[in-house]
């Protein structure tokens, strides 16, 4: 579904992403792991066409969308739920899930945004009030169900978990594997990268910007090497 | 053939452009024809003209401008008193000739020796407007004045010599350069018992507006006096029909056609409106005439003099006698750097959209 | 009594003038954050197109088109060229380009037209209407009915559309603005064409009591961003009560207190209602998380 | 840390030697001139940076400063009898004590509503300036006497092209000094965050205060020198578009950039001058190129062209 | 001994009364972690101790003085620190001159003093800023001494604004969640960071949703719901309460919880 060759980016004279290179098939959980700095964020945000890239092809159902402009990139069914939540401050709750479904036309819009709600019913609660003053976690949910709005056929998650609580972490993780039970495909950046692999399909690991290992996620998970960088011990 | 540099700082933009642009048109045009019928004193002229946007600290690096980096010998310029002000000492440290084109009498009262001035000052407008009350017996006036240089000056003139002519100010408002509302102003005016006359001293946009206001008010039946700061077609134009019956002192240029065929202006001012308007493609105003004045009471004491020094033609300056310009017949002394009087100055009546003479005692 | 009336409406007339020129920041300033300083220079437009068409023999409703549309085009290629090329700069960067621009638009101005003040005929004569014993000229009344239908399109754009909402989104935060598909280049295009087509129609509304050259558009611009800032910017409601409130400030100022010191009468209480309300009378009160 | 000492020192040397070595190419007086107006301009410019680059507070009212020092040593001398120097004091003291009260109210609000407030303060002097002619000579301004020090009549654009140079001089290198100390950085840090700055202990209110008095009293002094090199003075010193053209020069020079300040003056001093030659085009020019430049340099000249020039060098 | 101490505390968001009559207290060199679901209303109360909101009732003691109501520079300057949970850095300095911002009251600093750069100045600023290294050393973060904050990274600028309050000397650091953004590994040195930290006799208050370190650090532990308070107690009888088992941990938490 998703194609990515040889990849680079940088911010300024820093190169960020050193060629990467990586696959996510339709209806797959594909896990990015790896620490403070490595990429992760950049490479969703190349993804999304909001980082320019120095390099390299990024191909979604068989169009070269390198070159595409953000909206259509979103028009394809592509959307994000960015690091930082990045919500729209001033605006209510309701206009910020509304603003997710932008470029739809279809009638189903209202349905989903009540899906939403039952998915996060603190938000419900909120649903007129402006979403800057929401807590930290509600911004999260916000976020997360603002890229669900939009319809995604591949949706980019940049650490959701990101200040829920654990209760809700579940929660998150759960909705993730019944979105691919949807036949929505997820690619998932996660720090907390137990978790991610154990409900992802596959995984990678990042390092200062190239891919360092890749594998069934199962595969991750017993893999010594990642156990000691990022798993922990225990 | 040698040339002669004449240097020129206006303010052809700005919220003094309705000046600074005919004067700047004058000049080029003049300089010209100067130039085409073989120059003067043997020598073409060549006309340096900076625009000072209306900004007297901009009019003041164009004059160091004019004499350190042109070296010109004479100065014709300075759009406003403000800009002229910041110029004077410039001139007179280098001791080069400087014709103002600015209004205020503070330009040439204290006389100084190198700066010169052609346009009657606010101080004689006040008083043809006050002779005129006079003859009218009117002693009640109310003021309203623009709060630019301009509108302050001659309202402090008017003020100084209100007395002289027995009138008495009772009310008195201002407004500000680019207000486009007086009827505020004008209603605490027209609230005041017993005004018999009201005087604008102003330029610019106000006075049209503040006219304007005067008629939706409906104040029409006590008489309107504006300054010579409108004395431009444009005025009666903008005004519109509320214009009607306003009453200004102005220089003859503006009721040419309308002079008496043996009055010695007559050909003068005919010949400056007839060059201006083909060339310009705009109707004449007096402030064009200002450059016109000044340009050629330099070149008339250049050939007096038969030279280009700064110095002689400053004394010839001072010489001048009998020069018919647009403004009036201007003769100079040590003690009298404009040569006007108040014959000069005509007191106009807008009718029928059109500028009149009013007649003496009416 | 009367003369109360009298100062009324004078306020209200010029109040009217200032709320149609901060209403043209409204736009801009909802996409980006940008006070635009060349919204003046629309509102010039707007006249001076309308007075040169006309004068050309374009009946005046065609002429007052002309004048939208030219400014329209003005305020696209603002944004096309000046102010889209420069993506990613800070807003102050912004805010002296748009400084640039003023400039350089009254620079053009002065060319293409001329320096010379201008007038329109006003649209229902000059009949003065009385009311209470005020002289209200028939003008004013467009003024304010012109007010009114902007403000309220406004309003109804940006709190009812979706696409209202994008412009809103795209202040807020460009970034997710883009994430969710917004073309953010296409909002600002059509914040900038907004604006700039509000401006030319308030400048062919006040012409006519105003008059206008080509360099009016600096004060405006002045009064219309103190009247905008007074009722709190970003809010079309706020930006019509800031202009009122300012004009009727002033004539109230110029009447009882002094005509020289209502500038300053006029600030001082800007002021004073900033010091208790910071957003403005009805700004956007904004939320901000730590 | 020595880099930064001498970084600083390089900075003030090169500029004394570009003081130094200009008035070789210099073929008239007129050069003079503009360049002194050039150092008046910059030296304002550098205070008003203060404010807007370091501390990140706007102000379109600081024109309003700079008329107060130029009134000063207008007034001072004229109606008061005092000496030009004690005016000029006088005025720096009269601005900086409005800058305190003014500013203990309105440095609360933000961004564009700070921009409006200061404007108004800005047309409030203009306006007491242009109405009370009394003592200002109203619209058409005053004359200023000429300075004189030690009984030496300071006057000609050579001499004052040293005496605003040495201002310049000891202003660039206060402006310079704050980099590096505990002042500058609480400037630096309630821009970026005020409400990590408060938690970190900074009285925020009391270093926008502090920035607002300097970059005031820059300009009262800048004013001052102006009138006294100009020999008059007008309220348009004082007035709204100064106020946008000092803001104009700190941006296109670059905003936080002390030489970016010198730099922004110049091009806005000798800008006009070259574009007379366009005569009716140099509005439209000006314009153009303001934004051009604007576009180009985003960040402003002078940290555009450091950006380049380290980039070149690696 | 009691360093901060919170008594009865209430605050109003309009209608929602996001604090209502919370009470704590903590002793010098003690961790005490405040827990609950999303939107219960931790970040509030930070804000309310570190004076950014005020409070509609309550009182807050440091040192047993009564600090209530008073601004946060002034509480900074008593012995306050905290970090954010969006982050709060200044994006247009360094990392070192972050944490040197940080040292702020540690410093002298007389405006005209500075204005001439006088020696003490600069022999001042260079010993803040080896103070400032070596802070940014304890969060890992002394190679990127010189890297505009602006460009780090997310888990980066989080641990830098630990470095930042940390080098005010805080004797109480309020933390709300520092371990946001990173992962076990990352987090495991922040977990020793704190531990270090509360070792020195600094009372931290620590807002975290990773279980593992909350269970792992805390000498106590407050759960807080929809602005009460829940349960106060340890590590030990919150991860029993089966109130907040419900509401707050879920199957993934306890498992967390259960691992420290
Ligand atoms: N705006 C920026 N300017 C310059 N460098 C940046 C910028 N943003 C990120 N970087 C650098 O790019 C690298 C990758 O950053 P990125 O945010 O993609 O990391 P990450 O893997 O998402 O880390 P984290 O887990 O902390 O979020 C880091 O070294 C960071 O310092
Ligand atoms: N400025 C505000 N305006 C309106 N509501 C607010 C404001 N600040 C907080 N709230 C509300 O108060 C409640 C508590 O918020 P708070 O941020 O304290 O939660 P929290 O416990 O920190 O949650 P999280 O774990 O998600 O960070 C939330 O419901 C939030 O919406
Ligand atoms: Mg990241
Ligand atoms: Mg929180």
């Amino acid at each position: 579904m998703l194609e990515i060759a040889n990849l680079r980016s940088a911010y300024g004279r820093i190169e960020v992403l050193k060629g990467m290179s990586l696959e996510v098939r339709a209806g797959e959980v594909v896990a990015l792991i790896g620490s403070n700095g490595a990429g992760k964020t950049t490479l969703l945000r190349a993804l999304s066409g909001v980082q320019p890239i120095t390099g390299g092809e990024i191909t979604f159902l068989g169009e070269r969308i390198d070159r595409l402009a953000s909206h259509r990139r979103v028009a394809r069914g592509i959307l994000q739920s960015p690091e930082g939540r990045q919500i729209f401050d001033p605006l209510s709750v309701e206009d910020n899930l509304r603003l997710g479904a932008y470029l739809r036309r279809d009638k189903e819009i209202d349905d989903d945004r009540e899906k939403i709600f039952r998915m996060f019913p603190t938000l419900e609660e909120k649903r007129s009030q402006l979403a800057g003053g929401l807590s930290g976690g509600q911004q999260q949910m916000l976020a997360i169900g603002r890229a669900l709005m939009g319809k995604p056929k591949l949706l980019l998650l940049d650490e959701p978990s990101l200040g829920l609580s654990p209760l809700l972490v579940d929660q998150i993780l759960a909705a993730i594997v019944s979105l691919r039970e949807a036949g929505i495909t997820v690619l998932l950046v996660e720090q907390n990268a137990a978790a991610a692999l154990e409900i992802a399909d596959r995984g990678y690991v990042i390092e200062t910007g190239r891919i360092v290992h890749s594998g069934p996620a199962s595969a991750l998970l017993s893999d010594p090497r990642v156990k000691s960088a990022y798993l922990g011990f225990d | 053939q040698q040339t002669v540099k004449v240097g020129s700082v206006l303010s052809v933009t700005g919220p003094a452009s309705f000046l600074g642009e005919p004067e700047d048109k004058t000049l080029r045009m003049y300089i010209e024809k100067i130039n085409a019928a073989g120059g003067v004193a043997g020598k073409k002229i060549e006309l340096v003209i900076y625009d000072d946007g209306g900004d007297a600290n901009k009019a003041r690096t164009f004059a160091t401008r004019l004499i350190e980096d042109d070296k010109v010998v004479a100065m014709v310029g300075g759009s406003t008193t403000g800009t002229t002000m910041a110029m004077i000492p410039v001139f007179e440290e280098a001791q080069v000739p400087f014709i103002s084109l600015a209004g205020a009498v503070e330009v040439i009262d204290p006389v100084r020796k190198y700066v010169f001035k052609t346009p009657h000052t606010d101080k004689m407008a006040c008083q043809k407007i006050f002779e005129n009350l006079k003859q009218r017996n009117f002693t009640k006036i109310a003021m309203i004045s623009g709060t630019d240089g301009f509108g302050a000056s001659m309202r402090a003139q008017c003020i100084k010599v209100a007395p002289a002519y027995g009138v008495q100010i009772v009310a008195e408002e201002t407004y500000g350069p680019r207000d486009s509302d007086m009827t505020a102003q004008l209603t605490k005016i027209k609230s005041v018992a017993g005004i018999q006359a009201v005087i604008n001293p102003g330029f610019g946009q106000g006075p049209a507006i503040v006219t304007r206001n005067y008629a939706q008010l409906g104040m029409s039946a006590i008489p309107l006096y504006q300054s010579h700061g409108v004395a431009s077609k444009s005025f009666i134009e903008l005004a519109g029909p509320a214009a009607e019956g306003v009453r200004l002192p102005a220089a003859a240029l503006l009721v040419g056609d309308k002079l008496p065929d043996n009055d010695p202006q007559k050909k003068v001012v005919v010949g400056y409106k007839q060059t201006y308007e083909a060339t310009a493609k705009q109707p004449v105003s007096t402030f064009g005439g200002h450059a016109y004045d000044g340009l050629f009471i330099l070149v008339e004491a250049m050939k007096r003099a038969n030279s280009t020094d700064a110095k002689k033609v400053r004394d010839e300056i001072e010489k001048t006698k009998g020069f018919i310009g647009t403004g009036g017949i201007v003769t100079m002394s040590p003690a009298d750097h404009l040569g006007l009087d108040l014959a000069a100055f005509k007191m106009l009546e807008i009718k029928g959209g059109d500028w009149t003479l009013v007649k003496p005692g009416s | 009594m009367p003369e109360f009336f009298q100062f009324l409406v004078s306020g209200l007339t010029v109040g009217a003038v200032y709320a149609l020129v901060a209403l043209g920041f409204t736009l801009v300033y909802n996409a980006s954050d940008v006070v635009n300083f060349a919204q003046g220079e629309f509102v010039m437009l707007g006249g001076m197109v309308t007075v040169f068409a006309s004068a050309a023999g374009v009946p005046l409703p065609l002429a007052a088109l002309i004048a939208v549309g030219v400014s329209i085009i003005v305020g696209l290629l603002l944004y096309w060229l000046a102010i889209a090329p420069a993506r990613g700069a800070s807003a102050v960067s912004l805010i002296i380009i748009t400084i640039g621009a003023s400039i350089l638009l009254r620079g053009a101005a002065q060319i293409v037209f001329d320096k010379q003040f201008h007038k329109l005929p006003s649209f229902s004569g000059d009949t003065p209407l009385n009311i209470f014993g005020a002289a209200v000229q028939p003008q004013s009344f467009w003024v304010l009915g012109g007010a009114a239908v902007i403000v309220l399109l406004l309003h109804v754009f940006l709190e009812r559309t979706l696409l209202g909402k994008a412009v809103l989104a795209t202040a807020a935060n460009r970034l997710a603005a883009r994430l969710v598909g917004i073309n953010t280049a296409t909002i600002m295009a059509l914040a900038f064409g907004g604006s700039a087509a509000i401006g030319a129609f308030a400048g062919i509304l006040i012409t006519p009591i105003t008059l206008t050259s080509y360099d009016v558009g600096t004060l405006l611009a002045l009064k219309g961003f103190a009247a905008a800032m007074l009722g709190g910017i970003g809010n079309p409601l706020g930006a019509v009560a800031g202009g009122l409130l300012l004009g009727l400030l002033e004539a109230f100022g110029a009447g009882y207190i002094s005509s020289t010191y209502k500038d300053a009468f006029a600030f001082i209480v800007i002021l004073a209602v900033l010091f208790a309300a910071p957003q403005g009378l009805f700004g956007r009160r904004s939320v901000e998380r730590v | 840390m020595l880099a930064g000492l001498s970084h600083r020192y390089g900075i003030l040397i090169v500029l004394a030697a570009v003081m130094a070595l200009l008035p070789l190419t210099f073929p008239s007086g007129y050069y003079f001139r503009v360049a002194s107006l050039v150092w008046v301009s910059a030296f304002a410019a550098i205070g008003l940076n203060i404010l807007m680059g370091k501390a990140g507070q706007v102000s379109l009212g600081h024109a309003g400063f700079f008329g107060i020092g130029a009134y000063a040593v207008a007034i001072g001398p004229a109606h008061l009898g005092l000496p030009s120097l004690a005016a000029l004091v006088i005025g720096a003291g009269v601005s900086a004590l409005l800058a305190y009260l003014v500013g203990r109210p309105i440095l609360r609000l933000r961004g564009h509503y700070l921009a409006i407030a200061t404007l108004g303060f800005g047309i409030l002097v203009a306006l007491v300036i242009t109405t009370e002619s009394r003592w200002t000579g109203g619209p058409d301004g005053m004359a200023v006497a000429k300075l004189s020090l030690f009984g030496w009549r300071v006057s000609g654009s050579g001499a004052w092209y040293w005496i605003t140079g040495g201002l310049l001089l000891a202003g660039t290198w206060i402006a310079l000094n704050l980099d590096e100390t505990p002042t500058g950085r609480a400037f630096r840090a309630l821009h970026d965050s005020e409400i990590a700055a408060r938690v970190t202990g900074i009285n925020v209110n009391r270093f926008k205060l502090q920035a607002f008095v300097i970059a005031a009293v820059y300009a009262s002094l800048a004013g001052s020198a102006l009138a006294m090199m100009n020999g008059f003075v007008n309220p348009d010193q004082a007035g709204f578009l100064h106020s946008v053209e000092l803001v104009t020069m700190v941006v296109l020079g670059g905003l936080g950039s002390v030489v970016g300040s010198i730099v922004g003056a110049a091009v806005l001093i000798m800008l006009p001058q070259l574009l007379t030659v366009f005569q009716e085009y140099e509005n439209l020019l000006l314009g153009f190129i303001i934004i051009v430049s604007m576009i180009f340099m985003r960040d402003g000249i002078v940290p555009m062209v450091w950006k380049l020039m380290s980039r070149k060098r690696a | 001994m009691t360093i901060l101490a919170v008594n009865d505390i209430e605050i109003a968001f309009g209608v929602l009364k996001a604090i209502d009559g919370v009470s704590f207290a903590v002793d010098a060199g003690q961790i005490f972690s405040i827990i609950g679901p999303n939107g219960a209303g931790k970040t509030t109360l930070f804000n309310v101790i570190s004076g950014m909101y005020r409070a509609n009732h309550g009182r807050v003691e440091l040192s047993g003085e009564d600090v209530t109501g008073l601004v946060p520079d002034a509480l900074a300057a008593r012995g306050m620190s905290r970090t954010f949970q969006n982050l709060q850095i200044f994006q247009r300095m360094t990392a070192a001159e972050n944490v040197m911002v940080g040292r702020h009251l540690q410093e002298n600093c007389n405006l005209l003093a500075d204005l001439f750069r006088l020696p003490s100045v600069t022999r001042q600023n260079r010993a803040t800023r080896e103070a400032a290294l070596t802070f940014l050393d304890q969060v890992g973060l002394r190679d990127s001494a010189d890297t505009l904050a602006g460009s780090l990274s997310y888990g980066a600028c989080k641990r830098l604004e630990i470095a930042r309050a940390l080098a005010a000397e805080p004797r109480v650091l309020l933390l709300d969640e520092p371990a946001a953004g990173c992962n076990s590994v990352e987090t495991e040195e922040i977990d020793r960071l704190i531990c270090r930290v509360a070792g020195k006799g600094i009372a931290v208050v620590l807002v975290e949703h990773d279980m593992k370190l909350v269970m792992k650090i805390s000498n106590r532990i407050l759960v807080l719901d929809r602005g009460r308070a829940l349960i106060e107690g340890s590590p030990r009888e919150v991860r029993d309460s089966p109130a907040v088992l419900e509401a707050y941990l879920g199957k993934h938490g306890a498992r967390e919880a259960g691992r420290a």
